[in-house]
C-alpha cells in the first residue's frame, strides 16, 4: 500500500506537462471567459481590437492594479483594507502639497509613499498589537485619512500643471508605443507574483493567513507578518497615489471614493478568500482585466447608462459563477 | 554531561486561567535519549505544561532549565531555536497548503534561503511521509481525513532536528498499525540521544514504549515512575486516586442478542468510496467497525446517517424503512453520528458548553413557547456533564477553555442530550482518560441494554475488543469480515482489515 | 446677396451624414444630464448632426478618461466633455484636438487644455441671487447656516461664494452652522436636526444642491422650525416642497441652454471655415472659434412658476438617450 | 482549581446577580463609552440634553437600525451583504414607482418590500446552492439593483408627494411626543433581539455562523439558515426603504449609497464578528448610537467640516480600542 519513494520518482504522472498544468491552473477558468468575451467584443464592435482601445482599457485599471497587488497579499494573510481609496488620495494630496511648497517632485513623492507607509504601520499596530480586526481599523482610517485629504486642501484640488515633465514622464510618458504607467504596474505585478509563489518570506503570508495558530506553532511571528502585509498594502496605495499625481497632474482630496470595493472584487474574482490562505497575484490582476473589460465593452457598444448596471452586474455574478463551476469540476 | 543529566527540567510551574489552575507547581525531568510518558486525566494540565515548554503559553511561575540552565521559552520560535517540537494535541495545520509544506513550514521558516524549493520539498516529504503513509505530498492538507492529518502533524515533528520531541497524544486517531509504525521511529530517535515527552491515555503504549512515565493530578505533580518497575494499576491509581478494578462493562449475554434488530442496513454504497455495506445491529448488542485509516468506516457511518449523500442500499430502523433526505431527518429518526473530527465537524469552540451540549435538538430545552429557557439548557448540561465526569469551569464558559478529553466529553454529551435510538460513535474515546473511557464505555453499555443500538467506530484494538459484541471489519470500502466472540482477537481483525480474509469469514 | 449667403451658410453648417458628436459625462445615469443632452440633442437636429450620450457611471477619473479614451476610437466630429477634474483631462483633450476632434466643455472646465468653448452656469451669479433673496426675506442681521459638499468645484463655488458676499455686503449676516452633507440625504437631515438644535434663532440656509435639500427640509418640518430654505438644483421632492412652501425657493441651471450651447460650441469649432476672425489664428494656428466662457444663466423656481420645472412631465415622449 | 459540576449545581456563584450581569455584558464597555460622550457634550453644549435634540438623534439611525438588525443577524450566521443601500432605494424606487402607476401605497409597499425579499432570496440561493461567498455576490447584487433602480425611474428621483397622509403618517407622524418610525425601530429591534436570545430558531443561527460544519453535524440545515439569514436581511432593507419613501416624500434612484459600511461599522462596533457566530441586537444598536452621537455631536459644536471626518475616524478608533480592553479586561 505505501508507496516507497523509489516508485514515485519514477511515476511520470506525479509531475504533469507544462501544459496540462496550465489547464489544471486555478486561474483557467477566468482566462476562458476573458477570452470568450473578447471574441464577442471583436465581432461586436470595430473598435474594440485597436491598439488605442486596448491602451485605454488597461491603462484604466493599470494604476489600481498596484493596489489590488496590495490587497491581495493582505487578504492571504487574513486581513482587508477599506482605506486604499483615501490613502492612495493623501499620497496625492502630500505629494502635491509637498511640491507646490517648493519641495523637489521626487523627494515630495517619496515622502509621500513613506507617509502612506506610516498610515499602514498604524493599521498594523492597531490590528496586530491592540488586536482589533482589520475591517474596523480600516474603515476609521480611511474617514480619517479622507479628513487629512480635506483639511490639506481646503477641499479644493491641488493643480500640479508645474511639475517638471521629467517627473511627468512616470505617468504620461511612453516608451516606444507602451505606456510608463504600464511599464512600472507590469514590473509590480510580475516582482510581486514571483515573490508569492516562491520567497519563503512571502510564504508565510499564506501560512499566516491559512491558520494563524498553525503559523505561530511553526514558529513564524504571525503578528509581524500581518503587520508587514497591511503596511505594504498601504505603501502600494502610496506608490499608486503617486503615479496618479504624475500622471493626472492634479491632487483631487475625493480621489480614489469606493476604490476599495473595485480593489477587493478584483482580487476575489482572482480567487482570493476572505477568509485568507489563497490567491494570487496574476488571478487578481485577471480580475482587474475582467472589470475593466465590461466597463469598456460597455462604453464601446454605447449601451444605455440605465442598463449598464444591471449587465456589468450581471456579467460579474456570471463569471464568477462560471468561474466556480469549472473550478470545482476539474476538483 | 552524562547520559543521565537531565536534558530538560521543569520546576514548580504554575499556571492558571482566569480562576482555573491548571498548573500547580509541577515537576518535570527529561533525559537524553527516554522516552518519557505524562499520565493524568483530562484537564490534569499536560497540555498545559507542554505548551508552556513549546512557548506558546508563559508560565505564572516556577523555572524551567534546559541542560541544566534556566531559561525563558518565550515563544514557539525559541523553543525551536533550543531544539524543542512539539506535536499537538489539536491538530494545527494550514488548510489551503500542501501536506509538503505544511511539513516543513517549520523549516521554511528558520532557513535562510531566499527561495523556496519545491521539489526538494515534495521529495522530502514523500520520505518522510513514505515511512508511515501513502499521503501525497501534493494534496492540500484540508482535502485530508483527519487520521492523515494527524500523520501529517507526526511527519511535521519527525522533520525537526530537535533535542526534545514532544508527542501530545499522536495516537488517538491513528490504527494500532500506524502507531506501530510511530513507535519504531520513536525508538530509532531515541537510540540516537533524542528525549521524547509521550502523552498517551492508552496504558498499553505507555507499558510498551516508555521508559518512565511521570503523572499529573488536578494540575498537581504525583510522582514519577520507572515503568519497568510497575503495573499499570499503579499508574491508573496515581492518576485517579483509586485502584479501578474493570475496565470494560460485561458484554450482551446470547439471551439479549436474540432480540429483533434494531438496525437493518443493506447494499449501502455511494458509488465512490464504499460499496454494497449490509450490517445488521441487534437489540442490545454493541457492534464494532475495525479496519485502516481510509478504509471508509467514517464515509459508511455518515452514509448511514445521510450527512453524505448514497446512491444504493435502503436502511431500516426497527424494522420500518428508513428514507431521510438529510442528517436532520435522520435525527428525527433517532440515528446519530459522533464525528471523529472534534474540532472541526463536533464542537463550537467559541459557544458555551450549555449551547454545544443542546446544539443537537436544541427544541429540547424550550419552554412551552418554543423560547429556549436558559434555566433548562443549564440543567441538561449539567446532568449530562456530571454523568460523564466533565471537569470545566463554569457552564457558560466556551467550549475552546476545555482540555482536549473534557471537549470529547461535550461533543458525547451532545450525541447523548437527544436520547437517539441508535449512535455511530466515530473514534468515541479519542483523548479521553482512562477513568472517563470506562464511565463513557458503562454509559453505553447501559444504552444498549435499555435497547438503543449502538455502532462504534474505533481504530484502538483494545477497545473495539474489550466493548463491542461483535465487530466487522471494513478493506478498502467493502465488507471483508465480521468477527465474534473468542474469534475477535487483534490478530483476526488485522488479518481482516490488510489483506482480507482468503479462508471466508471467521466466525 | 442676402439670400446667396443664406444659401452658403446652410451648405456649410450641416453635417456630413455619419457626422457624429458625443457628450461624455462622469456618473452619467445622473438626471442632471437630461435635460442638457435634450438640449444638445436638439441643436444637432437642427443641423442634421448625429448624437451619442455616453461616459461613465462611476464617479472615477480613471474610468471616465478610459471612455473618452475610446470615444477618440470612434474619430467623432467633436466631443462636448464635462471633465470630472480639469488637470487630469488636459492630455486627452489635447490629443483629441490634435487629431481632429474638436472638444468643448461644460459646467466644468479644463482650463489649460486646449479646449474650444467653456459652457456653464454663472455659480457666482447664483451665490449673489441667493444672498440677496435671503436677505430680502429675513434681513440683513440674521443667522444662517449652510450645507455643503466639498470637494466638487461648483457645489463649493455656490457656498463659499455666498458666504463671501455676505461677509463684504451683509456683515451682520451671522453664519451659525456649516456642515458637509455630501448630497447624501440622510447626512443631511443628521446635521441640519442638529444645527436648528444649536441655533434656536436661525433664520435662513443655504443648500448648494438637492440631495441634501430633501432631508434638510425634513428635518426643519419635523422640528416645526421657520427656517427659509434656499436650495441650487432641483429634484421632484424639492419641488413639490416648493409648491407647498417648504422650500423657499431654488436655482437652477438652464441646462438645456447648456446642452444646446455646449452643442453649437463643437459644432462651429469643427465648421470654423466659415468663421475669419481679425486675429492671428492662421499664422498661430488655432482654431478661429475660441469661447473661454459662456453663460448659460439660471432659473428662479418658486411656488408660482414650479409646475414648468418637473423633469419627469418634461421628459415625457422624448427619448433619454 | 477546577470545578466539579457537582460543585457548580450547588454553587451559588454559578448564575451571577442581574446587576452583576449588567457589569459583565459584553455591551458594558460601549454603554460606559456612550455614557461619556453624552456627559461631555452635555457641558459643551446646552442643547444637547434637550427631547428635540435626542429625538432627532435617534431619528437620524431609526430607519438604518432596522437595516442593522438585519446585517447583525446576517454577520452572526457568517455572511455579509453589501447591498443593502441598493436594496433600500429598490424598495423606495419600486414603491414610488407602483404608486405613481396608481397601485395603492400600502399595496405597493407590500410588492416592494416582497421584491427585495425576492432580492435576498436570490442571493442566497447563489450562496447556498451555487457555493459562491456572500461578499462577492452581494457586491454583484448592490450594482444590479441600483441599476434597477436607475431603469426603473430614467435616473430621476420620483416625487411622492401625493402620498395619502395616513401613509405618510409611519415616516412622518407621531404618537404622543414619540415619532412612529422610532417606534417601528424599537418594536423591530425589541422582537429581533429577543427571538436572537430566546428562540430555537435563531439560536441555530448562531450555530451556523460559529462552525458550519459543526452545525451541519448537529442536524442543522446550514444552507437553510442562511438562505434565511441573507434573505432576511434584504427584506428588512426593503422595510427600512418603504419608512423612508414615507418619510421623506421620495424615491432617489441614488439613495443608500455607501450605507452598507455605516451598517456593518454599527454592527462591528457593537461585537458582531466579521468571522460569524458572535454579535446582539443590543450591541449592534449601540454602534449605531455612538455613530450618531459622534456626527451629532459634531455638527452640534459646528466643527469645522475639514476637521470632522478626522475627529470622527478617531473617536472610532478610540471607541473600538477602549471596548476592546474593557471586554479584555473582564476576561
Ligand atoms: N485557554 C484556556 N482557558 C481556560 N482554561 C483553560 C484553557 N486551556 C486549558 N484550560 C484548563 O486548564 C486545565 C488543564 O488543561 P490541559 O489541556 O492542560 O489538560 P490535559 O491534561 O491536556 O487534558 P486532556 O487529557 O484532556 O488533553 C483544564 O481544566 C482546562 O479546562
Ligand atoms: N493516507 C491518506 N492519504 C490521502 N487520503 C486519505 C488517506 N487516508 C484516507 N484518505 C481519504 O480519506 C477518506 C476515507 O477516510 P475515512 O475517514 O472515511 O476512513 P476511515 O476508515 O474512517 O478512517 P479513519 O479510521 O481514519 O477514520 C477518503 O476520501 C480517502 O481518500
Ligand atoms: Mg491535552
Ligand atoms: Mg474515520
Amino acid at each position: 500500500m505505501e508507496q516507497t519513494l523509489a516508485n514515485n520518482a519514477n511515476d511520470g504522472k506525479a509531475t504533469p506537462g507544462r501544459i496540462a498544468r496550465l489547464f489544471r491552473m486555478r486561474e483557467a477558468g477566468l482566462i476562458a471567459i476573458i477570452l470568450v468575451l473578447c471574441v464577442v467584443m471583436t465581432f461586436a464592435s470595430p473598435y474594440f481590437l485597436t491598439w488605442v482601445n486596448i491602451r485605454a482599457m488597461v491603462m484604466a485599471f493599470a494604476v489600481e492594479g498596484i493596489v489590488v497587488v496590495g490587497m491581495t497579499i493582505l487578504l492571504i494573510s487574513g486581513g482587508i483594507d477599506l482605506s486604499v481609496g483615501s490613502v492612495t488620495a493623501l499620497a496625492m494630496v502630500i505629494g502635491g502639497w509637498l511640491f507646490l511648497n517648493g519641495v523637489d517632485p521626487w523627494l515630495a513623492s517619496l515622502i509621500a509613499i513613506a507617509a502612506c507607509t506610516g498610515v499602514g504601520a498604524i493599521m498594523g499596530f492597531f490590528v496586530t498589537r491592540v488586536g482589533l480586526h482589520h475591517f474596523i481599523v480600516s474603515l476609521a482610517v480611511m474617514v480619517i485619512a479622507r479628513g487629512i485629504c480635506l483639511l490639506a486642501t481646503g477641499g479644493r484640488p491641488l493643480g500640479l500643471f508645474a511639475l517638471p515633465e521629467s517627473f511627468k514622464f512616470i505617468g504620461q510618458g511612453s516608451v516606444g508605443p507602451i505606456p510608463v504607467v504600464i511599464i512600472i504596474f507590469l514590473v509590480v505585478v510580475v516582482i510581486a507574483d514571483f515573490l508569492l509563489r516562491r520567497s519563503t518570506l512571502f510564504r508565510r503570508v499564506f501560512y499566516t493567513g491559512s491558520n494563524e495558530r498553525a503559523a505561530a506553532y511553526s514558529g513564524i511571528r504571525t503578528g509581524k507578518v500581518i503587520f508587514l502585509t497591511t503596511t505594504l498594502c498601504s505603501a502600494l496605495a502610496g506608490v499608486a497615489g503617486v503615479i496618479y499625481m504624475a500622471r493626472f497632474g492634479s491632487a483631487q482630496p475625493t480621489f480614489g471614493l469606493g476604490m476599495e470595493l473595485n480593489v477587493i472584487a478584483a482580487a476575489v474574482i482572482g480567487g482570493a478568500s476572505l477568509k485568507g490562505g489563497s490567491g494570487t497575484i496574476f488571478g487578481a490582476i485577471l480580475g482587474c482585466v475582467l472589470l475593466s473589460l465590461v466597463s469598456s465593452s460597455l462604453a464601446l457598444m454605447d449601451v444605455s447608462v440605465y442598463w449598464q448596471d444591471i449587465i456589468r452586474g450581471s456579467i460579474l455574478l456570471t463569471a464568477v459563477t462560471v468561474d466556480h463551476y469549472l473550478n470545482k469540476k476539474r476538483k | 554531561m552524562t547520559q543521565n543529566e537531565p536534558i530538560l527540567e521543569v520546576r514548580n510551574v504554575t499556571r492558571a486561567f482566569g480562576p482555573v489552575r491548571a498548573l500547580q507547581g509541577v515537576n518535570l525531568s527529561l533525559r537524553r535519549g527516554e522516552i518519557h510518558a505524562l499520565a493524568g486525566e483530562n484537564g490534569a494540565g499536560k497540555s498545559t505544561l507542554m505548551n508552556i515548554i513549546n512557548g506558546i503559553l508563559q508560565p505564572d511561575s516556577g523555572e524551567i532549565l534546559w541542560e541544566g540552565c534556566p531559561v525563558r521559552i518565550p515563544s514557539p520560535l525559541a523553543a525551536q531555536r533550543l531544539g524543542i517540537g512539539l506535536v499537538h494535541q489539536e491538530i494545527a495545520l494550514c488548510p489551503d497548503i500542501s501536506v509538503a509544506e505544511n511539513i516543513f513550514m517549520m523549516a521554511t521558516n528558520a532557513s535562510q534561503s531566499m527561495f523556496m524549493n519545491y521539489r526538494a520539498l515534495e521529495t522530502r516529504a514523500r520520505q518522510v511521509l513514505g515511512q508511515m503513509s501513502d499521503i501525497d505530498p501534493a494534496t492540500l492538507a484540508g482535502d485530508l481525513p483527519i487520521s492523515a492529518q494527524q500523520l501529517v502533524e507526526i511527519a511535521k515533528a519527525l522533520t525537526l532536528d530537535c533535542k526534545v520531541l514532544i508527542l501530545d497524544e499522536p495516537t488517538a486517531a491513528l490504527t494500532s498499525r500506524e502507531a506501530e509504525v510511530l513507535f519504531g521511529i520513536m525508538r530509532g530517535l531515541a537510540a540516537r540521544g533524542i528525549a521524547i515527552i509521550y502523552i498517551s491515555h492508552r496504558m498499553a503504549e505507555i507499558f510498551g514504549n516508555c521508559d518512565r512515565v511521570t503523572v499529573f493530578r488536578d494540575g498537581q505533580y504525583i510522582t514519577t515512575f520507572e515503568t519497568r518497575e510497575i503495573t499499570p494499576d499503579d499508574v491508573i491509581n496515581a492518576m485517579v486516586g483509586r485502584v479501578m478494578d474493570q475496565l470494560y462493562p460485561p458484554k450482551a449475554t446470547a439471551g439479549t442478542l436474540a432480540g429483533a434488530p434494531v438496525l437493518e442496513v443493506s447494499g449501502l454504497g455511494d458509488g465512490r468510496r464504499f460499496h454494497d455495506i449490509s450490517l445488521t445491529l441487534r437489540r442490545g448488542e454493541i457492534l464494532g467497525i475495525g479496519g485502516l485509516i481510509g478504509a471508509g468506516r467514517s464515509e459508511i457511518a455518515r452514509g448511514i446517517c445521510r450527512l453524505q449523500p448514497v446512491v444504493t442500499g435502503e436502511i431500516r430502523l426497527n424494522g420500518e424503512q428508513l428514507t431521510p433526505r438529510d442528517y436532520q431527518d435522520s435525527i428525527a429518526a433517532g440515528i446519530v453520528y459522533l464525528s471523529e473530527d472534534r474540532k472541526g465537524d463536533g464542537v463550537f469552540l467559541d459557544m458555551s458548553i450549555a449551547a454545544n451540549v443542546s446544539a443537537l435538538d436544541i427544541r429540547r430545552v424550550a419552554g412551552p413557547a418554543g423560547l429556549i429557557s436558559d434555566a433548562r439548557e443549564m440543567r441538561q448540561a449539567a446532568d449530562l456533564g456530571q454523568r460523564l465526569n466533565l471537569k470545566c469551569g463554569q457552564l457558560v464558559d466556551p467550549v475552546s477553555s476545555l482540555s482536549g478529553g473534557n471537549q470529547q466529553k461535550v461533543a458525547i454529551a451532545k450525541m447523548l442530550s437527544v436520547n437517539p435510538r441508535v449512535i455511530i460513535l466515530d473514534e468515541p474515546t479519542r483523548g479521553v482518560d482512562v477513568g472517563a473511557k470506562a464511565e463513557i464505555h458503562r454509559i453505553l453499555r447501559d444504552l444498549a441494554n435499555d435497547g438503543v443500538g449502538i455502532i462504534v467506530i474505533s481504530s484502538e484494538m483494545p477497545e473495539l475488543i474489550g466493548l463491542c459484541d461483535r465487530a466487522v471489519v471494513i478493506r478498502e470500502g467493502r465488507l471483508s469480515g465480521e468477527v465474534e466472540g473468542t474469534a475477535m482477537t487483534e490478530e483476526n481483525i488485522m488479518r481482516l482489515a490488510s489483506v482480507g480474509d482468503e479462508r471466508g469469514q471467521v466466525a | 446677396l442676402l439670400q446667396g449667403t443664406a444659401v452658403q451658410a446652410q451648405d456649410t453648417l450641416r453635417c456630413e451624414p455619419g457626422e457624429t458628436y458625443i457628450m461624455n459625462v462622469m456618473v452619467s445615469s445622473h438626471p442632471y444630464w437630461v435635460p442638457v443632452y435634450q438640449g444638445f440633442k436638439q441643436a444637432a437636429e437642427a443641423f442634421g448632426c448625429e448624437t451619442v450620450f455616453s461616459g461613465t457611471p462611476d464617479y472615477d477619473i480613471t474610468k471616465q478618461i478610459a471612455s473618452f479614451d475610446q470615444d477618440l476610437v470612434k474619430q467623432p466630429a467633436g466631443i462636448l466633455l464635462h471633465p470630472m477634474q480639469s488637470d487630469p483631462f488636459i492630455e486627452p483633450i489635447n490629443r483629441a484636438i490634435d487629431s481632429g476632434i474638436q472638444v468643448a466643455t461644460f459646467a466644468a472646465d479644463s482650463p489649460m487644455s486646449k479646449r474650444t468653448a467653456y459652457i456653464t452656469s454663472d455659480n457666482l451669479a447664483e451665490a449673489k441671487f441667493a444672498a440677496e433673496e435671503i436677505v430680502k426675506q429675513v434681513g440683513d442681521s440674521a443667522e444662517y447656516a449652510v450645507l455643503e459638499n466639498p470637494g466638487q468645484s461648483n457645489h463649493d463655488l455656490r457656498v463659499t461664494a455666498l458666504i463671501s458676499y455676505f461677509e463684504q455686503h451683509y456683515p451682520n449676516m451671522k453664519l451659525v452652522g456649516r456642515q458637509a452633507t455630501n448630497q447624501d440625504t440622510t447626512a443631511a437631515y443628521r446635521a441640519t436636526a442638529a444645527i436648528l438644535q444649536a441655533n434656536p434663532n436661525l433664520k435662513a440656509i443655504w443648500i448648494p444642491e438637492a440631495g441634501s435639500a430633501e432631508g434638510a427640509v425634513t428635518a426643519v418640518l419635523e422640528a416645526k422650525a421657520d427656517v427659509l430654505i434656499m436650495q441650487a438644483d432641483i429634484t421632484p421632492a424639492t419641488l413639490e416642497h416648493i409648491k407647498a412652501g417648504n422650500i423657499h425657493m431654488a436655482l437652477n441651471p438652464n441646462q438645456g441652454m447648456q446642452g444646446f450651447m455646449g452643442f453649437m460650441a463643437v459644432f462651429l469649432a469643427k465648421h470654423s471655415e466659415v468663421f475669419d476672425p481679425f486675429n492671428d489664428y492662421k499664422v498661430s494656428g488655432f482654431n478661429p472659434v475660441q469661447i473661454p466662457y459662456l453663460d448659460n444663466g439660471f432659473s428662479v423656481i418658486t411656488k408660482e412658476n414650479a409646475d414648468s420645472f418637473d423633469l419627469n412631465v418634461y421628459m415625457e415622449g422624448r427619448d433619454p438617450t
